[in-house]
């Protein structure tokens, strides 16, 4: 199937009132990201923190398809995957802060996140693992005859990693109900993709393992809606795992505190500022009249509070108690 | 009662829970239709089908990463890796994610998994299908590790394996599958963490692990003749590890061998002798003797094979050493 | 590129001398597996036994080109490679006897056969890790600034693994000097390629990571021989790694003892035993006139003599001293 | 003497050694014109060049079993991992080949390959990130396994590891990498298998192991005012482990307390106390304690992180109850 093909079989655009949704969904996340980072200079935050700047587009897109049944596996760069998920700020500022009531009880930290409550299975400090586990997720949601998909968000570099080839393959001989979410924002750390993979288109690899693959803008929240929801409706009705790259980038440093020279050039971040995932939703929004600068302006406020509350919220909480550090190990025992 | 072997006792175990629990499925090269290379699943495809005995490609990491995801959304995995050298393709997916989800999620997530697979030294079989590996297992926290010496023991344990909802090393001796040995009907579990008391004895304790155990027992005999009453303890699973029973048997004897196939340095015998000696201290009459494979890759040949695991004499000898000190 | 015009890149057809080489090389193989088999129903083979009987135009084909500084590393099913790379029926046989003549002294057995001094890197009974040490024997040749090339030979059923996907990729990005040969057997043990693999074609994965790939066929020496030429030539001026698919099929079952039933039916087998590789480059030898019947007895004479006098050796060899058993782990110490 | 930190100790004798050999070469993951996560390769890109800094893609698996063809094809690879929990995902090429390639090819193949990382638990690094794995390595025939403590071993021993023909995982704990200490300038080499008597005592010996030995070693200062003389014993090198060095103090000492921030079930400190109550037995005034970061998946928020390894207090504490004994 060409990606042509492919487009015209996706779903229609979203419903006006999910329009708006998506907006506060955008913004959660990016006002989350940002309370994150200046939570990190002031020293809350304890290990490393990989922010989701300018990736927005992308779990919002994805997400807003999914039910909290649907499992969604993450890697390191993994806020922006569980709040869209529906993991709240508040608990997934806790728990960069390392508290009790994060939503890993201050086990996991920024690349721990885990909420299976919402189908937020986790987020992972090593590259790769997620695609094999949201296979499994579909192998088990295929045994159990049910319709949730299992969904796997992963960066260009894990493209390069035996885990994309194996569990791209698995899903494809059981045609399992997965989607397999590239963010390939050109850069894994500093390496540029396009040093290291041989190929460095990722959304043409779907033929090497049978299975259907198409690329989008993934600053686009709006194309990567309608790609996600193609894909869902594919993997709901039994018709196999999609392989979707997302093209994006990320703004930030790799890490917050990490250095951000030396690898990149100061034009080619200024020109993917420009296309802010963002700052474009909301001009097309205001272009074609789906809202006024009004109603923006007011869901701007209310989620900057919900944010600024969350770390109200994630400062003012308890510490784990280190009496407790090997509960949980096993669950019998 | 009757016998079954080792293998047909696991495979009774496994039929049983398949029927009863329908979240239950098993993936690896070769377990459809054919089987398995073990026959640890002959019989099951034609009753489950497809699904639930599924034929893998040799993507060990893959499938065992996929298991993991099973696990984690409603459904038990069981993954049969014939030979378990074949796990260490997947080393990453159990230490790093299979071992830690349920710690990570606080519990939230549970990890029902069964890793099972053919470990020993034998029948020339060379260096990539002779492995055992259970020492580095109980290392990581989060693994049960459960090492049956005897049928009986093999279909309890099993049992319980595939009810627990944490991740199980269940591995089997390739010289134990085909033992014969008499098996309850019906369904029953032994738990973890609880050795058997393979011989009671009076002078020296004799720890013995998987294909040892009976090797131990003959020995025994042997010895029995001569007066010398040797208790003979087989933890069954390493993780937990029954060290209560180990104990209460040197504060009787004062003496203790361990005898294991697997390598030595930081092994089974180290974690036993190192806890004998803190804990019971004073129960000692003599120094803690380990016998192990030697701490050479297995070599094919089969005079190089032999000579590396510990030999009947070299049981005998080392239990009339400690009782001689 | 297209297949066809790799095809026209290729090297030429052997010289005429070299057309009787292969034949004796694939009879060698042939005798080798065939005396193999029969010592392992006499019990003189002690652990498993996997024979190249009907894939011998592979290792012939591709080792045609190569010489001893090349690195060969082979899998499970590695006694054709090691005797095409200048092992001798002698070492081989020995070697699966267990004795210490063997030409890895009785360590190995049939998966773990050693000569580096002819560059036979070594057979391994762990199917994936063949395709990573070829491709860093290229990195070695790169850096060393030679011209040797390194080789993997591997089956259909390492294609599903990561080690292929990760091998291939680095061996692109850095235009490392190997062949990648995949002997596409359709079965792995009795999983067909068909069911495992998303894609059943080997020869179209090169693009996924940008690198060359041709499929041909592999009970066809003359065919591997072109295809393989021209590997080598690309690799030994620096133009990178080519994924060779070589379409092949073994006539006996997977390893001697196993069953051969269950899961390919009779008429595939006899419609494969007809294209036997060795027959049938007898009979384009005597078509094209070549050679003479009798040239091609004297041959088959000589090389049965071979090996049954290799048997024999092997047979009256010592077997390794126990003492000796913890030799070798460390160069030093 | 001049003073460098860890990190700048290791990159001398990697400088120096990549001068020296042109056949070494470093591969890992921004250890090119970046100079590494840690600085490990800080200003050699530029020296170098690109084929022998050599960044990699996220292919852990795929670059070990290159190295080790490499390593096997006349080249001397250096693989940078960053954080050593990575290394996992290439068990199988290192269990199965690199360690076992020596002693399959009957010693005709070599195999210098330095596998090095960052290993340990601190900075809240959480789970995927604190890892240290050691005891696994020395469990397994065929490897070399170096763990300095102090920059000046760091050299030496990185320098021996660049000239050893078998394979060395050379781990490098986090919480050590920017301490600095006196480092001789120019080449020299700390042979592996030789323990450094970081504190000469003789009421008590104490192994430590890496981070845990300037944490030893301060306690000990404490208790020598008290009069109680620590003996403490660094063994930098736990395959080989210098058994001899460590029996001779206990000769001495008569009692034995091992801490390491590993887990303890089949630990190095099992091993140390196994191979003690063996050979050592009549020596022992006292059982063998062993003080071991908690058997747990390491949590990241920092009062749990801290709750994990052996404190200083605990360290104390444990000599006080060996010297009471
Ligand atoms: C297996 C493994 N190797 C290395 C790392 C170290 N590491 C963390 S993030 C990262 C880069 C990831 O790049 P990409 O997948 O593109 O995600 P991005 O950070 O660009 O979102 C690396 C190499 C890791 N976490 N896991
Ligand atoms: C990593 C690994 N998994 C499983 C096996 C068991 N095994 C040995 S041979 C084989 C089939 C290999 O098939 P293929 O690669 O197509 O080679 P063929 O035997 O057909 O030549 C399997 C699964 C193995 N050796 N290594
Ligand atoms: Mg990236
Ligand atoms: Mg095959």
């Amino acid at each position: 199937m060409t990606d042509q093909q492919f487009a015209q079989e996706m779903a229609a655009l979203p419903e006006p009132e999910q329009l708006l949704d998506l907006y506060r969904q955008l913004l959660t996340i990016r006002y989350t990201e940002e309370q994150l980072a200046r939570s990190h200079q002031m020293g809350l935050i304890h290990g490393a923190c990989h922010t989701y700047v300018g990736e927005e587009a992308i779990a919002t897109g994805v997400c807003a398809h999914l039910r909290p049944e649907d499992a969604v596996f993450s890697t390191h760069r993994g806020h922006g995957h569980a709040l869209a998920k529906g993991v709240s700020p508040r608990e997934v500022v806790a728990e960069l802060f390392g508290r009790a009531t994060g939503c890993s009880e201050g086990r996991g930290g920024s690349m721990h996140l885990f909420k299976p409550e919402v189908g937020m299975m986790g987020t992972s400090g090593i590259v790769g693992p997620c695609i094999l586990q949201a296979t499994g997720a579909g192998y088990s949601f295929k045994l159990l005859r049910s319709e949730n998909v299992g969904v796997a968000f992963f960066g260009d570099g894990a493209v390069n990693n035996g885990a994309f080839h194996e569990g791209l393959n698995l899903a494809s001989i059981w045609k399992l109900p997965v989607l397999f979410i590239c963010e390939n924002n050109l850069y894994a750390t500093e390496v540029p993709f396009a040093y290291s993979a041989g190929n460095p288109h990722v959304g043409n690899r779907g033929p090497a393992y049978g299975i259907e693959s198409v690329t989008v803008d993934g600053n686009d929240v709006l194309a990567v809606f309608e790609a996600a929801g193609a894909a869902v409706q594919r993997a709901r009705s039994g018709e196999g795992p999609t392989l979707i790259e997302c093209r994006t980038y990320r703004t930030r440093a790799h890490s917050e505190g990490m250095r951000d020279a030396g690898y990149r050039t100061q034009e080619e971040v200024d020109a993917w500022k420009a296309r802010d995932p963002i700052t474009n939703y909301r001009k097309w929004l205001l272009d074609n009249e789906e809202a006024g600068p009004e109603t923006l302006t007011t869901i701007e406020a209310e989620v900057k509070d919900v944010v600024a509350e969350a770390a109200e919220f994630a400062r003012n909480s308890p510490w784990p108690e280190p009496e407790t550090v090997s509960e949980y190990i096993f669950n019998q025992g | 009662m009757r016998e079954l072997t080792y293998v047909e006792a696991t495979l009774e175990a496994l039929d049983s829970a398949m029927a009863r629990d329908r979240s239950i499925f098993v993936v690896g090269e070769g377990i459809g239709e054919r089987g398995g290379n073990f026959n640890t699943t002959t019989g099951l495809y034609a009753k489950y089908g497809p699904e639930r005995l599924c034929d893998t490609p040799i993507s060990e990491r893959g499938f065992v990463g996929m298991c993991a995801g099973a696990a984690m959304t409603g459904t038990r995995p069981v993954v049969d890796f014939m030979f378990i050298d074949f796990i260490l393709d997947a080393f990453g997916e159990l230490v790093n994610q299979i071992a830690k989800m349920q710690y990570m999620s606080s519990g939230r997530i549970r990890m029902p998994i069964v890793l099972r697979g053919a470990i020993g030294i034998g029948h020339a079989a060379a260096t990539h299908h002779s492995g055992s590996y259970y020492p580095i297992f109980a290392h990581i926290p989060g693994f049960r590790v459960v090492v049956p010496a005897i049928p009986s023991d093999a279909k309890g344990l099993f049992t319980t394996a595939l009810k627990s909802e944490d991740p199980v090393l269940f591995l089997e001796h390739k010289s134990l599958l085909f033992n014969r040995g008499e098996v309850p009907e019906g369904d029953y579990e032994i738990p973890f963490g609880e050795a058997r008391i393979a011989r009671e004895g009076a002078d020296c304790t004799v720890v013995a692990i998987g294909s040892m155990v009976d090797r131990t027992l003959s020995e025994c005999e042997k010895l029995a003749e001569e007066g010398i009453s040797v208790e003979v303890i087989d933890p069954r699973t390493i993780a937990p590890l029954d060290m209560a029973t180990i104990m209460e048997s040197v504060h009787k004897t004062g003496r203790l061998l361990i005898v294991d196939e697997t390598f030595q340095p930081c092994g089974v015998g180290a974690e036993i002798a190192a806890q004998v000696i803190d804990a019971g201290f004073d129960d000692l009459d003599a120094p803690i003797r380990r016998l192990n494979g030697a701490h050479v890759p297995t070599p094919y040949s089969p005079p190089l094979e032999h000579s590396i695991t510990p030999q009947p004499n070299e049981i005998e000898q080392s239990v009339r050493d400690l009782l001689a000190e």
